[in-house]
């Protein structure tokens, strides 16, 4: 498959008196065309981040120290604020975890929407107002005509992030960046968000990058997993293959102490620990303070990340 | 209790931030002095402390001196900022006016902090018609414009030094009161305060223990932008003849009495002005440079 | 002090005494001295101001009739979706939140008829875990005010004695005596959930009310604190009123379920029973919406979407709450409301298709 | 909607109620006298006396409270003591002097206040941003009338631009009689404002559905000006509502140094003279006008801002 | 009929409309001329609407100088106790209300001694027994006792019964007379802008000739610098200035300015409460009098061209005044006295009040310093004039103020300040804050006494006994200071006048 997305060694950080932190280390990683995409991993390694990156939406104090965002042959990293405007939103579009806030509330639900359009495409405003109330019943919204002049804070977190979801494909795009949008909904209402995402996602055939901490909605959803830790790549996988037969100790850490549903289990394993800070990255393998099967050598030398067949990348010294 | 540990899930904890409480009061600190022109604000402010707790002793005149034969003088050698209708050194009476202007401001703010303050962490602490009753009054004085209740009052109960502390406490009150309800409303629904009720504490243990500390820093700033502004309001009554009882000069009735002689002599009206002025920034800017240095939100924009 | 083995299985069989519940026997249960604590129709209506004067126009109807025993030693979780009541629930059994009318005996006492007083004394024994690590430390005191404060207020030991006291109990939750003089913002999530749970225990509480303890905390902290807190409850006898939306966890600690939606035990039973059997139609939605994390179940899987969103609990719906969103409602769903039937011994369901 | 205003006016109506019973109280506390005010002091006792007796001083209290709040009740202040005039009379024919110079300070404040708080806000952090905030900050600091006799000395005295006295015949020599009086009052005004548009652009600057517009594509002008802007400015309305007690508080040594017909002016004269209805009058007339914008502030603050409008 | 907007500069006066326009330091408030006030204001509007039966020339203020105005001529008969006006004929009222008779004279008379009105002119009314009007233009006074004094007491310039009202127009308006005044002289009340400003219009059948100013306007202005101001850019033609030597020598360098000086004197005096302790002590009291320098006060503050020291316990200009001296400066006697009064190490006055008003507490300012640097501390609470009279009324102050502006004779000073009768708390109380009673029979006898170089006699053992009693302090007698454009010509020469404010009369006229 064509790959639509490629981030080369990138590097993200911000300047703290005077010496830079990196907040992404060499991340290294494409989306290909038609797939959707799972980035796991705990608060704060960099998820959110790798996706802000490619949008061009970093907080001001967080610069692109390197590396390239190339999406349909272009650099994304190194355009102006003139040429990025023409991509977003209309070639990538995304959405974000907290839809309470994400949505400007000042405006009516249809105001917004129409802007995405009225941004990139040259359709009058009645027909932008078609296109609208298309697109809020094609996300499952009841009523698309009554919540066209409806206000954000008169609908529920699902209603709005289905909303959130409709400005996104408004235009058609290549790709859709989705950061953990369903962390801040309730199970049954996450259940339908997943599946209205993968619903589109089929119909449109588009790429999809699915951020999430969740294990389970990765392996309902996604085709493939990237695993990030501290502001790294550190394995990569097809679904299957990971849950099969996660090879980078973290990834089994993180799969076993997760109690899961059905499994019954005596005792949770626990990778002991914290994240650690940026500020203080450990040298050599990031995660070998809190790795079981730690040596000198993880302590020493950072590990790069290394095929491993079958499309398979682990940044581990001691998985063959 | 003692011994080991419980088991094995109980991970080994990492070293923590290595910030202690002196360093997290350090870095505060730091961050408002990193302000330059806070510091700068609160070394002028320092000196006019320091010029207040001087004042009798480096004054070059008795500020209260008439020598009738020099009125009216510009600048001059002698007199460094010429001399008044009456023939006093402006200069060394600036320098006693900055002792009222102190010593309204700090009384005045901490009467008006520790009532309303109190009042307003009790009305928003407890709620109910407690606040309601509370806030009322409150906004009632609030109507009423501060200059007008400060000159009834002042009429009511003479001008002088108290009085005038009393009237712009009362006036500064209900703005007190509030920033510690805003506040108290916000940390009142802290988890925090639900842990101390269910052990047991008292609503003044929770008050003046937990609400209190988490809202210091913006009452606080609160009573720093007070200071330039009961300032602000004690030249102007002084200056609508509501002052301070003479001889003492302040500046308020220094630029009222240099008022009648504005166009013959600016000065007389405009040094106790600037002085007025350039104390007034200092506490506005020390407030604000405080606000910054306290809030992290704004602490992040500002790189 | 001695590190216990784990016994779950021992656990489940002496708290797990089938078929406690008989309509109209609570009081006769309170007797029973293995209930620690009772709960008989609780409710909590929250006011809404909205009148021309102010007045009450309209309620929100946070907890809604809910009853319901634990007994000592066991976990007793409550689940449900935002919103539901779980919170105000677990507050009002602590009176941190003033409940409307019910009766909350605990320890043989009725919680809602005591003076400030006496509640005081009551307190001790029952404590409560926050969700959010963050807001339920005071960030302006020490580690060791703050796990101090509860002996400060009740006095329950000399004053010279509450450093020693503060030291163990740090260690018993894992931190280390040097991080007493540090503040909260010096820890991370899990820390300070830990120190949370220090100032629970301080007391020697009989029942902790958990409400959401890891929900904010990343997996492999959660897990964590989840096997903690179980270790806890074995060294102390703790009993748990464990409060998620997450029913991996609430499978993994509870021993025995109640389902809420709307204000409303839905659901109530065993663990097992409400995992490997759920009968109401909400407690079988729940479930199957958990995204599962086993790719090869994903095609063999029967999911049941639900529709729509939670009713506004402002305004919650005729009959049974649920039928607005329930795959097998009938006519009577929308005028009548259910009773909480037990259907089978210890399980008891409110709809009227499971009898 | 109409359900709202009328609960914001009954929870405005204790607020009123209190108010004016501390207004009554407290003008009953003033030494002095009313009589002598009038007669001077080379008037014998017994015509003061006599005097006394004509203005129904001699009442006991309560009465005279209840007479006055039945009086407002019929927007009846009662007569003038040093003029007899009906003091609604009075207010009515000064009112539009004190409105005028209140609407002329707004407008000069948000003039300046607002659209350099925009601009120190998009330009946060260069030099054009510290200047602008330099300058709120001395405006901020200035006392009204200080500023006010500086406004004096510069444009009027030293080069004669505009007068320094009066009010003026016509409506051009109105609005020209009204540049200096509102210039001081707004440029306080507008420091304030500026401050508050600038750290209310930065909060919302912050905001996530910023970041949702900037992912859609919209340019940075799209999103200042149509995102930011709007809701950044919603709560620069309860700042004016909260500033016109403080203008109200300025307009009346504003007056009192330009020579001014006001309420201001009116209401301080009013207490030299001890001239209580008037006083009563003046006061009432400012707790109508406070609780009354307060009132428009919170019913407009709810219409623009759609989070909150009532159903 | 507004006026013209202020151009600036000195053409502001165009051919056709003459509007002079007069600052006031506070508003309008009565055009009652029996309810007297010293706002510019309300004098110019009484000043300009109202005629008495005799006046002082304009520009005047001596006895001499009175003259004829709605009566030609008067006499009295030898005792003193008889005096009969013959009006002049053809005299119009304001406003269409007729013709002016004897009747209306009466009226206006009887309206002061009328209790019921409380005027506080009635003290100069108390002498009258009854009035008598044989015929439409003769009026006769019949007193109670002889009155030297009698003509100054109805002389209509300034405070006093004077002025003579319209019955009709009285009643008509009620209450509202104070806005609605119907009087004789040459202009006539038109509007009263509150806050604002008052407008006059001539009177063109005033009977000593159209007025050749078309209006007057007075604005209530607050401020003595924006009042400078508007003076100098001529939106100002005329206002009373600040007794001080500065403030003068600076108008007098703008050439558009004349400075005028009205010589009749205000005389300042500190009256020293005898009824309260430490000024019971007659050395207290001296050690206060001679702890104060009044002629550096007068020389270096005042300036010579403005004030002179007072030679005497009464102002020089009255009738009966001798120079018996006044008080030596003298600090180190000053203090001997307290020493010998037990206050070796100086004394601490009770608290005093002093008015906020700046011409009383520029005055009180200095006294507090003076008195501070020979060992006497008086402390000072400023409050607004109004409590300041208030508290004097309540005998709470011990050393008092006093700014005392007299009709020439001595008893306008004795009766009200010194006589026990005027003792505050009485009932005929008036301003005597001293509690001084010794001079009451000599006082009484002077008052009566028709062979002038008698009652001199008489007058000038008060004083003396005044003065040695230390009951008051003679601080200065200061003239008035006046300020005008040049274009404005008074129609008069100045030398002294009644009010605090120039007299607008009909030939008042503002020529470019
Ligand atoms: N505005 C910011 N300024 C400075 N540092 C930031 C900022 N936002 C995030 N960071 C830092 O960047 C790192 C990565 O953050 P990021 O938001 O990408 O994490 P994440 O994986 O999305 O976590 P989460 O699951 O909590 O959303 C974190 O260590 C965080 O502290
Ligand atoms: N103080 C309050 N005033 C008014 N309504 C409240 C209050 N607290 C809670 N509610 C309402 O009561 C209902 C139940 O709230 P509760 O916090 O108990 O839910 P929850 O189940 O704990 O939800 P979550 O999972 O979000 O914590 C909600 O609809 C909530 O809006
Ligand atoms: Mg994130
Ligand atoms: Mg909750």
């Amino acid at each position: 498959m064509e790959s639509i997305l490629e981030i080369r060694e990138l590097r993200v950080g911000k300047d703290h008196d005077g010496h830079f932190q990196a907040i992404l280390d060499n991340v290294n990683f494409e989306v290909k065309q038609g797939e959707t995409l799972a980035i796991v991993g705990e608060s704060g390694c960099g998820k959110s981040m790798t996706a802000l990156s490619i949008m061009g939406l970093l907080p001001r104090a967080i610069q692109i120290a390197s590396g390239k965002v190339i999406f349909g042959g272009k650099d994304l990293a190194g355009l102006s604020r003139k040429e990025i405007d023409q991509v977003r939103g209309k070639d990538i579009a995304m959405i974000f975890q907290e839809p309470m806030t994400s949505l400007n509330p000042s405006f009516t639900i249809g105001n917004q929407l129409s802007e995405v359009l009225k941004i990139h495409t040259a359709l009058q405003p009645n027909e932008r107002k078609e296109r609208v109330l298309e697109l809020l019943s094609q996300v499952g919204i009841p009523d698309p005509a009554g919540k066209f002049k409806s206000y954000p804070h008169e609908l529920s977190g699902g209603m709005r992030q289905r909303v959130m979801i409709a400005m996104a494909l408004a235009c058609n795009p290549k790709m859709l960046i989705a950061d953990e949008p369903t962390t801040a909904l309730d199970v049954t209402i996450q259940a339908q968000v997943l599946n209205l995402l993968s619903e589109i996602q089929s119909q449109y055939q588009m790429a999809v990058m699915l951020i999430t901490h969740d294990l389970g909605v990765v392996a309902e959803t996604c085709q493939r997993v990237i695993v990030m830790y501290a502001g790294q790549v550190i394995e990569e996988a097809s679904v299957e293959d990971l849950f099969e037969q996660p090879m980078h100790p973290y990834t089994i850490g993180l799969m076993q102490s997760a109690p899961r549903l059905g499994v019954a289990k005596e005792k949770l394993h626990v990778i002991e620990g914290t994240v650690p800070d940026i500020r203080d990255m450990p040298t050599g393998c990031r995660f070998h303070p809190r790795c079981e099967s730690a040596t000198d050598l993880c302590k020493e030398k950072e590990p790069q990340l290394e095929e491993r067949g079958h499309g398979r990348r682990v940044r581990c010294w001691h998985t063959a | 209790m003692e011994g080991p540990a419980v088991g094995k899930s109980i991970a080994a904890i990492q070293n923590p931030a290595k910030t202690s409480k002196a360093a997290a009061e350090l870095s505060t600190w730091a961050a408002f002095a990193k302000n330059k022109m806070g510091l700068v604000a609160f070394i002028v402010l320092l000196l006019f402390i320091v010029i207040a707790l001087a004042a009798p002793l480096i004054v070059p005149y008795d500020p209260l001196e008439q020598n009738t034969a020099q009125r009216l003088q510009g600048p001059s050698a002698d007199h460094f900022l010429g001399t008044d209708s009456y023939g006093r050194d402006v200069f060394s009476r600036i320098l006693i006016g900055s002792q009222t202007s102190l010593i309204v401001g700090f009384i005045g703010v901490a009467i008006s902090g520790i009532i309303g303050f109190s009042i307003g962490m009790i009305a928003g602490y407890k709620g109910g018609w407690i606040d309601d009753i509370l806030m009322r009054i409150l906004e009632s004085i609030m109507t009423i414009p501060l200059i007008l209740l400060g000159m009834m009052v002042l009429v009511a109960l003479s001008s002088n030094l108290s009085t005038m502390i009393l009237v712009i406490s009362i006036g500064l009150i209900p703005g007190c009161a509030r920033i510690a309800r805003g506040s108290t409303l916000e940390i009142k629904e802290k988890e925090f305060i639900k842990a101390t009720i269910s052990m047991g504490g008292s609503s003044f243990r929770i008050i003046f223990m937990h609400i209190l500390p988490n809202i210091l820093g913006p009452l606080l700033v609160v009573s720093t932008l007070n200071m330039a502004s009961v300032i602000r309001i004690e030249a102007s009554l002084s200056f609508l003849g509501m002052g301070v009882k003479p001889p003492t000069p302040t500046w308020g009735n220094m630029i009222q009495e240099g008022f009648q002689f504005i166009t013959l002599s600016p000065g007389l009206s405009l040094y106790p002005g600037i002085a007025l002025m350039i104390l007034s920034i200092a506490f506005n800017l020390i407030g604000d440079a405080m606000r910054d240095a306290i809030d992290p939100h704004l602490k992040h924009q500002r790189k | 002090m001695r590190v216990c083995n784990r016994s779950l299985q021992g656990k489940r069989a002496s708290a797990g005494g089938a078929g406690t519940w008989k309509e109209g026997s609570l009081l006769a249960h309170c007797v029973e001295s293995e209930d620690l604590l009772v709960v008989k129709d609780l409710r909590k209506h929250f006011s809404m101001k909205g009148g021309i004067f102010g007045q009450e126009t309209d309620s929100v109807k946070a907890v809604d009739g809910v009853s319901f025993t634990v007994k000592k030693g066991e976990t007793f979780s409550i689940v449900g979706e935002s919103g539901c009541g779980k919170s105000t629930t677990g507050m009002c059994l602590l009176r941190l939140t003033e409940p409307t009318s019910g009766q909350v005996v605990f320890n043989n006492i009725n919680i809602l008829k005591q003076n400030q007083k006496a509640l005081r004394a009551i307190r001790k024994d029952m404590q409560v875990i926050f969700q959010d690590p963050y807001s339920s430390l005071n960030p302006k005191h020490t580690i060791k005010q703050i796990v101090s404060e509860p002996f400060r207020i009740n006095r329950t030991i000399h004053k010279s004695e509450i450093e020693d006291r503060v030291v163990s109990l740090l260690r018993v939750v894992g931190l280390r005596p040097d991080h007493l003089n540090r503040f909260p913002h010096e820890f991370s999530g899990g820390q300070r959930q830990r120190i949370g749970i220090a100032r629970a225990l301080a007391l020697h509480p009989k029942l902790i009310v958990c409400d959401e303890p890891v929900s904010a905390l990343d997996v492999s902290i959660q897990s964590q604190i989840l096997n903690l807190l179980e270790e806890l409850q074995e060294q102390f006898a703790l009993t748990y009123i464990f409060i998620s939306h997450d029913l991996s966890v609430i499978e993994h600690i509870s021993d025995r379920v109640a389902v809420m939606y709307l204000g409303k035990i839905v659901e109530m039973g065993e663990r097992e029973q409400i995992f490997n059997n759920p009968q109401h139609p909400y407690t079988k939605a729940l479930l199957s919406s958990v995204p599962l994390a086993e790719p090869k179940l994903k095609s063999k899987r029967q999911r049941i979407l639900l529709s729509g969103d939670v009713p506004n609990p402002r305004n919650p719906p005729q009959g049974c709450h649920f039928h607005t969103r329930c795959p097998i409602k009938a006519d009577r769903c929308m005028q009548e409301p259910p009773s909480l039937q037990e259907v089978e011994t210890g399980q008891l369901v409110s709809c009227h298709f499971v009898q | 909607m109409a359900k709202y205003i009328i609960r914001r006016i009954l929870i405005a109506l204790p607020t009123m109620f209190i108010t004016l019973s501390i207004i009554f109280f407290s003008l009953r506390i003033l030494p002095g006298d009313p009589a002598l005010a009038i007669l001077g002091e080379g008037a014998s006792e017994e015509v003061l006396a006599k005097l006394r007796e004509q203005m129904g001083l001699n009442v006991p209290v309560w009465q005279q409270y209840v007479n006055y709040l039945a009086g407002i009740f019929r927007g009846d202040f009662g007569e003038s003591i040093s003029t007899g005039k009906p003091v609604s009379e009075m207010i009515q024919s000064i009112f539009p002097h004190t409105m005028r110079l209140a609407i002329g300070g707004l407008i000069v404040g948000c003039v300046i206040g607002i659209p350099l708080g925009i601009l120190s806000a998009i330009k946060q952090n260069t030099t054009m941003d510290n200047a602008i905030r330099f300058i709120a900050m001395i405006g901020i600091s200035f006392p009204p009338f200080f500023l006010a006799i500086l406004f004096m000395v510069v444009f009027s005295l030293k080069i004669e631009l505009f007068p320094s006295m009066g009010a003026g015949e016509t409506f051009m020599e109105n609005l020209y009689h009204l540049v200096l009086p509102s210039l001081t009052l707004g440029v306080i005004l507008g420091a304030i404002l500026m401050r508050f548009v600038r750290s209310s652009m930065l909060d919302e600057i912050n905001q996530d559905y910023v970041r949702t517009a900037r992912s859609k594509g919209a340019s940075e002008k799209l999103v200042i000006y149509k995102h930011v802007l709007r809701n950044s400015l919603i709560p620069v309305i309860t700042v004016i509502g909260l500033d016109i007690t403080a203008l109200l508080s300025g307009a009346i040594l504003t007056e009192t140094i330009y020579s001014r017909p006001g309420l201001g002016s009116m209401a301080v004269g009013a207490i030299v003279a001890r001239d209580f209805p008037t006083l009563q009058g003046c006061l009432v007339l400012f707790t109508i006008l406070v609780v009354g914008v307060n009132l428009v502030v919170d019913v407009s603050y709810s219409l623009v801002n759609p989070k909150i409008r009532p159903s | 009929q507004t006026s013209k907007p202020a151009e600036g500069g000195s053409n502001s006066v165009q051919s056709q409309e003459k509007v002079l326009k007069i600052a006031s330091f506070g508003d309008f408030e009565t055009a009652d001329p029996h309810f007297n006030t010293i706002t510019t204001a309300d004098e110019v509007v009484r000043e300009s609407i109202y005629n008495g039966l005799v006046r002082f020339k304009p520009g005047s203020t001596k006895a001499e100088d009175i003259e004829a105005d709605l009566a030609e001529k008067w006499e009295n008969n030898k005792e003193g106790t008889i005096w009969t006006f013959h009006l002049r004929k053809g005299v119009k009222w304001h406003q269409g209300y007729g013709d002016f008779t004897s009747a209306d004279v009466k009226w206006s008379y009887e309206r002061v001694m009328n209790p019921e009105t409380a005027s506080p002119a009635s003290l100069h009314t108390r002498s009258i027994a009854k009035i008598e009007t044989p015929d439409d233009y003769t009026v006769v006074f019949h007193l109670k006792q002889a009155d030297p004094t009698f003509l100054l007491r109805l002389v209509a310039n300034g405070n006093g019964p004077g002025k003579i009202v319209k019955k009709e127009a009285v009643e008509a308006a009620g209450k509202d007379y104070k806005f609605k005044p119907v009087g004789t002289g040459p202009f006539i009340f038109k509007e009263h802008r509150i806050r604002e400003k008052v407008v006059l219009e001539k009177n063109p059948d005033y009977f000593r000739g159209e007025p050749k100013l078309n209006h007057v306007e007075i604005y209530a202005m607050k401020e003595q610098p924006t009042v400078d101001v508007a003076m100098d850019k001529g939106d100002i033609h005329m206002t009373i200035g600040i007794g001080d030597e500065l403030w003068m020598n600076n108008r007098r360098k703008n050439k558009d300015v004349v400075l005028d000086y009205s010589r009749h004197p205000l005389f300042w005096f500190l009256h020293l409460n005898t009824s309260m302790k430490p000024y019971d002590d007659i050395r207290v009291r001296k050690a206060i009098a001679h702890a104060i320098n009044s002629k550096g006060f007068v020389e270096q503050v005042m300036g010579l061209d403005l004030a002179k020291v007072p030679t005497s316990t009464i102002t020089s200009n009255l009738f009966g005044h001798a120079d018996i001296g006044i008080y030596e400066y003298n600090p180190e006697l000053s203090k001997k006295l307290l020493a010998e009064a037990g206050y070796p190490n100086g004394i601490t006055l009770p608290q005093n009040n002093a008015s906020s008003s700046p011409t009383s507490l520029n005055k009180m300012t200095w006294v507090q310093e003076q008195l501070r640097t020979s060992g006497i501390e008086l402390p000072m609470t400023v409050v607004d004039s109004n409590t300041n009279s208030a508290n004097n009324r309540k005998n709470l102050n011990g050393l008092i103020l006093q700014g005392f502006p007299a009709r020439p004779h001595a008893d306008f000073l004795l009766t009200p300040y010194f006589h026990g009768a005027s003792i505050i708390g009485k009932p005929t109380g008036y301003a005597n804050l001293a509690h001084y009673e010794k001079s009451d029979a000599l006082i009484d006898q002077a008052r009566v006494e028709m062979d002038p170089e008698k009652a001199k006699s008489i007058y000038v053992q008060i004083q003396q006994q005044i003065k040695d009693e230390y009951v008051m302090v003679p601080l200065a007698e200061t003239y008035i200071p006046l300020v005008r454009r040049k274009e404005v010509q008074l129609g008069y020469d100045m030398t002294a006048i009644p009010t605090t404010i120039y007299l607008v009369t009909e030939n008042t006229d503002l020529v470019p």
